[in-house]
């Protein structure tokens, strides 16, 4: 029995790393209105200037964490002038498409910069500790703080603050949030702030648990997209039931299946739920 | 065969658990064969919600919906128009990609409809005959010099002729037709009612939901007056316009307008 | 060397193409957004294998290869797409936009899962080697051509069927239950049946494109059959532009062609074939942000219709 | 314009194709495709493999070349997909003239064995050791490592042979970690050892938790480990961080410096071994290949290094050795010239026997390379053992003690 629960608390982890690093894709989403592909490469953005400032110039970890997530933001926020603003009229599916190609561009500097190989953070080994027979590490419980604190500020953001709330007027109706003396270009480059921090903080945090590949920050765009639309695309908070479902599914499922299904458990629960409510956990009935 | 062509018996729809403004609460009525009914009330009073309850655009909550001996409540849009049901829509529908002949086209009930027979080519005998019907009915709807014009260069009231002569190539048995005269010019407006009076002597039955009176009350041998969902007052047109129910409720504030 | 580029982009370009069409048709005229399109071309060619490989031997682990002919192979792999779109197509297509892509895109998902671990369909992630194929030197032609030539010989015969099938009432009819279902429902017509024979009837010949895949590549196995090919198409479908069939196949053989140029110079170093690798996918990535974004094929158009 | 003249015109494209002839710049000499995984996961191993086909070509062209003239390379990248090594494979026979492809990994391989033989051109693996080709091989498709086969019954002897009680084995979803693991688990139960997890994960995950619990709950004394190099890297750390005291077996991927530069070296030192395809490292042709090696890149050689130069030397020797300077005369001789007759090392001393019209055997630096109906050399393994941040030489596996 301890086993099981041993699933559930890892699979309790493995949400919390999906919940930061489908949070900043969900308000892309919210806000923008597009799948953004490329955020998962954004993760990677940040992973490696985390690691070119830590292991290349022999950083600290925390302020080598910082400029990662800093240059991840920037950069989110470049892309999203350069190439998103001036599209945004030809409507969601261009951007969608748009965003592979950004996802390309992304990845294939990441390629040529980095080249092969693989990478990893001069950090200490992560510290077993064991609660109730139940054992968690100190970066795994790193992650769950993080999900909690990134999902916290979030909200404390958007509902207390002049930008967060401009930003969720312009969320619900664009147009009626330029016309009430929204500074429209301001709200916009908060938002890809924050989305591509969020991806930033994601980024850096698979820096710190994972062995960094270049390909491994797109190979979670699939897990990303799972939480997202089983929280009903854009939908913040149910992001985070979504990202726990899909965590505990996935690593749960390990104890009666083999683990090469964990991907299929996840896309099974998303279809599933699709099926019965076709707008995801958090959506309303209306509207098609 | 009865007399009566379609009834309603204590219809209720519920929109998300709540009762709200709009939806019919347990409404009856009925209608004979060949009859022409107008079915009118204020903004709100539930005429619209009643032609998507009879239509199959969604389900009552509760109550039956009776089409010449059948019980259309649970039969989808298709499935009742495949009876012989016809309608109009409050916000006339096109088909924006398809030409005007073609709109008119796609209301008939191809005999070669489907992929194999389109692939085999077996479409083509039939279409010489269904685009002389469609023709025929734009010629009557006065659109015949647009028919291979684009939808999109049509005005609102050619659109709703574009609607009826849609429904007059399938030669339905029920008509309901939604607001057929809003924003349609006085020359089709006549042209319209010309068609209606032809059809009605025709023997085809139909419900016009209108608030044009002087238009409806010309042509109705029967008009219901719903309120909030219910049944106000039903009888013949002379009858309704005494009415003093209906002059309180409704008559008397258009009147003003 | 220019034959070798021309024959290849013609190979590979005329059986994508076969993709792009059909998810045109799908998109443009059907109004499904289908973003698990390498799910049927996967059906296809596992289909393919199975019913042309040998029995299982040594250490095979796949259960079933019926050792048929390839002709029979070949129709197994339209009957296995068809199917598969018929199992996908029936509880999903109620759902709208993005929705029903992402549904689609999670069952092309789970099929991967499912073809890279259950080893009894066709042998997991080894997957199944040495695909038996028609040898064109038995008619005397050479190999490429006569494969190139297949390609489009698939590509023209879709396009083709799929024109005859739209130019009647029945294009009419799957018009206007894209332009609007209610209407369409209106006038007797059974939208969620048109909806589903379109969805079902494109998956036919990306089935057939995933026989001849097979064939090519001689191999199937999990790892060829990725959201990368899905990704392909689309940007593909985007790339042609204007939503038409010439469009489809214009963009993939584009596409295509341009990927096979950057690859032609030879390179004798490795850090130059590294490079090289990535800044053809940076290249690929910035055309079609370009490409999207100033749309110049939509604009010809207009500047031709002026 | 319509589908009609569509059809029309590339009826007379086709036409006008077929009319040109094959037309590549043959320059003088003789090329060879390397054709080698430079991104993705395997792009590590690829570099390795085009380094070393390059460093013996570069000596047989010193030792005056073959006598089809000297050897020239042009690289590609599969980018581990077998459908872009069909592509490049295709490219480099038509366009170039290639008369034998060295390096593609083990499903590109599997994907080029049609091709192999109806263009009538050499393939050959390093490090390709699926069990697949051990049925499809032999004819135009060679290998200078031995089948998975091997490898697995390599893995089971040294588990056997440490006398582990129990051992858990974790294995990346992809066939070149599989086949081998099945092999090795069937050595494992007859040696009646317990095995008390098998688990087959997928890679490019951030963590393997999930993956690890039942195994560390288990604890085994020891945990065979057959995985890429992010996901093992990935779960030795989190199996030690999980408190993990047994002792590893990894397989070749592993075997690599950058292991010891990713991880805390005390993970490793003293527990951990890789099992590895290599030569006795004691056999003069190694030694004087590590000695090139070190020579020319300044380090010691990589992982399938030696089977790397035995590729191109066995194509060069071949190409002396055959009637025509294509891919049908190496396909003709190459099995002859390992196998009966006098030893040589090197392509110098093979080119002057035969010019003496002996009969000869060469002897690779990988080990001797007599190639069986497969294509296939009987496999040699080395264990190393981590000592000290370290890759060194703990055990010696001739293929005589495990087939």
């Amino acid at each position: 029995m301890t086993l099981f629960f041993q699933f559930v608390l890892t699979g309790l982890v493995t949400g919390c790393f999906l919940i930061l690093a489908t949070i900043g894709f969900s308000f892309t989403r919210r806000v923008e209105g597009f799948l953004n592909i490329a955020h998962a490469e954004l993760l990677g953005v940040s992973a490696f200037a985390t690691w070119g400032c830590n292991k290349l110039l022999g950083w600290h970890i925390l302020p080598s964490a910082a400029v990662g997530i800093l240059v991840t933001a920037f950069a989110g926020l470049a892309i999203g002038r350069i190439v998103y603003d001036p599209i945004r009229k030809h409507g969601p599916s261009v951007m969608l498409i748009t965003s592979v190609g950004v996802a390309y561009v992304i990845g294939g500097t990441i390629d040529a910069l980095i080249g092969t190989g693989i990478r990893t953070l001069d950090i200490p080994l992560a510290t077993s500790y064991r609660f109730w027979g139940l054992r968690i590490t100190d970066y795994q419980m790193m992650v769950v703080a993080l999900a909690i604190l990134a999902a916290g500020s979030l909200a404390l953001f958007l509902n207390h603050t002049r930008t967060g709330l401009a930003i969720r007027a312009m969320s619900a109706n664009p147009e009626l949030a330029a016309s009430r003396g929204i500074d429209v270009q301001k709200t916009s480059r908060a938002t890809w702030l924050i989305s591509s921090g969020l991806a930033g903080l994601a980024g850096v945090m698979l820096g710190v648990i994972a062995t960094l590949s270049t390909d491994i920050a797109f190979h979670q765009i699939l897990q990303i997209l799972a939480v997202a639309i089983l929280a009903g695309l854009g939908s913040l908070y149910a992001v985070i039931l979504s990202g726990l479902i899909v965590g505990v599914a996935m690593d749960v499922s390990v104890f009666w299946i083999p683990a090469g299904y964990r991907p299929l458990v996840a896309f099974a629960v998303v279809i599933l739920v699709l099926l019965f409510r076709p707008q995801g956990i958090a959506g309303s009935a209306s509207g098609k | 065969m009865t007399d009566t062509i379609l009834e309603l018996d204590g219809v209720v729809k519920e929109f998300a658990g709540f009762r709200a403004v709009g939806g019919p609460q347990g409404l009856s009525f009925s209608l004979r064969r060949g009859g022409f009914l107008g079915l009118i009330g204020p903004n709100g009073a539930g005429k619209s919600t009643t032609f998507n309850l009879i239509s199959g655009v969604m389900p009552p909550t509760a109550g039956r919906v009776t089409f010449d001996g059948t019980d259309i409540s649970r039969l989808s849009t298709a499935e009742t128009a495949a009876l012989g049901l016809g309608r109009t829509f409050q916000t006339p529908r096109a088909f924006a990609s398809l030409s005007v002949l073609d709109n008119v086209m796609a209301g008939l009930a191809h005999p070669a409809e489907g992929p194999l027979a389109a692939l085999l080519g077996r479409w083509k005998p039939a279409e010489a005959e269904l685009t002389g019907r469609a023709e025929a009915a734009l010629e009557r709807v006065g659109l015949i010099a647009r028919r291979h014009d684009s939808v999109a260069n049509l005005s609102g009231g050619e659109l709703r002729m574009l609607e009826v002569a849609r429904q007059l190539v399938r030669a339905p048995r029920l008509l309901l037709l939604d607001e057929p005269t809003a924003g349609v010019d006085p020359t089709l407006q006549g042209k319209l009612s010309e068609i209606l009076a032809g059809l009605h002597a025709a023997g085809t039955t139909l419900v016009v939901v209108e608030h044009n009176l002087g238009f409806l009350m010309s042509l109705a041998d029967s008009v219901v007056v719903l309120q909030n969902g219910a049944l106000l007052a039903e009888g013949a047109p002379a009858d309704i316009r005494r009415d003093p129910a209906v002059i309180a409720a409704y008559l008397g504030a258009d009147h003003d307008a | 060397m220019i034959q070798s580029l021309i024959l290849s982009t013609l190979m590979f370009g005329a059986m994508f193409s076969v993709l792009t069409v059909s998810l045109n048709l799908q998109y443009a005229r059907g109004g499904m957004i289908n973003f698990g399109t390498v799910a049927y071309f996967a059906a296809g060619a596992y289909a393919y294998a199975i019913f042309t490989q040998e029995p299982p031997s040594g250490l095979d682990q796949y259960a079933f290869g019926f050792d048929l002919p390839w002709w029979a192979g070949f129709l197994a792999a339209g009957v296995a797409a068809m199917a598969f779109a018929l199992l996908t197509g029936w509880p999903t297509l109620r759902l709208r936009g993005e929705y029903l892509a992402l549904t689609t895109f999670a069952f092309a998902e789970v099929l991967h899962s499912v073809l890279l671990n259950e080893r009894r369909i066709g042998n997991g992630s080894v997957g199944m080697a040495n695909v038996e194929r028609p040898d064109p030197a038995a008619l005397g032609l050479d190999d490429t051509l006569a494969y190139a030539a297949a390609a489009c010989l698939l590509m023209l015969a879709t396009a083709w069927l799929f024109r005859r099938l739209l130019a009647s009432p029945y294009g009419r009819l799957v018009d206007a239950t894209r332009d609007d279902e209610t209407a369409a429902e209106s006038v007797g017509k059974d939208t969620a049946r048109v909806r589903l024979q379109i969805f079902v009837i494109s998956a036919i010949p990306i089935g057939f494109a995933g026989a001849l895949y097979a064939m090519i590549t001689t191999l199937v196995a999990p790892a060829l059959f990725t959201a990368e090919v899905t990704f392909f198409v689309w940007i593909a479908l985007a790339l042609g532009g204007e939503r038409t069939i010439t469009g489809a196949i214009l963009g993939t053989m584009a596409l295509v062609f341009f990927q096979e140029l950057v690859r032609i110079i030879p390179f004798e170093t490795v850090r130059g074939a590294q490079v090289a690798a990535s800044v053809e996918e940076v290249i690929t990535g910035i055309l079609f942000i370009l490409v999207l974004r100033w749309q110049p094929w939509a604009r010809l158009a207009r500047r031709a219709g002026a | 314009m319509t589908l009609a003249r569509s059809a029309a015109a590339l009826a007379a494209l086709t036409t006008a194709l077929t009319a040109m002839q094959p037309a590549f710049a043959q320059t003088d000499g003789v090329t060879l495709g390397v054709l080698v995984p430079l991104t993705g996961e395997l792009g590590e191993f690829g570099k390795i493999v085009a380094d070393a086909v390059q460093l013996g070509v570069d000596q047989v062209n010193e030792a005056g070349g073959t006598k089809c003239g000297p050897l020239r390379t042009v690289v590609a990248d599969t980018g581990g997909s077998a459908e872009q090594a069909i592509r490049e494979a295709n490219k480099m026979i038509d366009s170039e003239g290639a008369v034998a492809i060295l390096g593609p990994a083990s499903g590109e391989m599997v994907a080029l064995v049609d091709l192999a033989k109806r263009k009538k051109t050499v393939m050959m693996s390093p490090y390709a050791g699926t069990i697949t080709l051990n049925e499809i091989g032999g004819d135009y498709v060679y290998r200078t490592v031995s089948s998975d086969l091997g490898d697995g019954a390599a893995s089971g002897l040294w588990l056997t042979r440490k006398g582990y009680k129990s051992v858990a084995f974790l294995i990346q979803n992809e066939e070149s970690t599989i086949s081998p693991a099945q092999v090795a688990r069937e050595a494992v139960a007859e040696a009646g050892i317990e095995l008390t997890d098998m688990i087959v994960y997928n890679p490019g995950q951030p963590s393997y938790q999930a993956e690890l619990i039942s195994v560390l709950s288990h604890n085994p004394d020891a945990i065979y480990l057959a995985g890429g190099q992010e996901s093992g890297v990935t779960v030795l750390k989190e199996a030690a961080a999980g408190g993990f005291g047994g002792e590893w077996l990894l397989t070749a991927d592993l075997a690599v410096p950058e292991v010891f530069e990713a991880l805390d070296p005390r993970i490793l030192n003293d527990r951990a071994y890789v099992e590895i395809a290599e030569a006795d490292g004691t056999l003069p042709e190694f030694k004087a290949f590590a000695e090139l090696t070190q020579e020319k890149t300044g380090a010691a050689p990589g992982p399938f290094a030696a089977n790397s130069y035995d590729m191109a030397m066995l194509t060069a020797i071949s190409l002396e050795a055959a009637e025509a300077c294509t891919g049908e005369g190496i396909n003709a001789v190459i099995r002859d010239v390992t196998e009966g007759g006098e030893k040589v090392a090197t392509f110098a001393a093979a080119k002057a026997a035969l010019a003496e019209g002996k009969d000869i055997d060469y002897e690779g630096a990988s080990g001797p390379l007599s190639l069986d109906e497969s294509g296939t050399p009987a496999g040699a393994y080395m264990i190393k053992k981590a000592v000290d941040g370290a890759w060194t030489d703990e055990a010696f596996l001739p293929a005589s003690e495990f087939e």
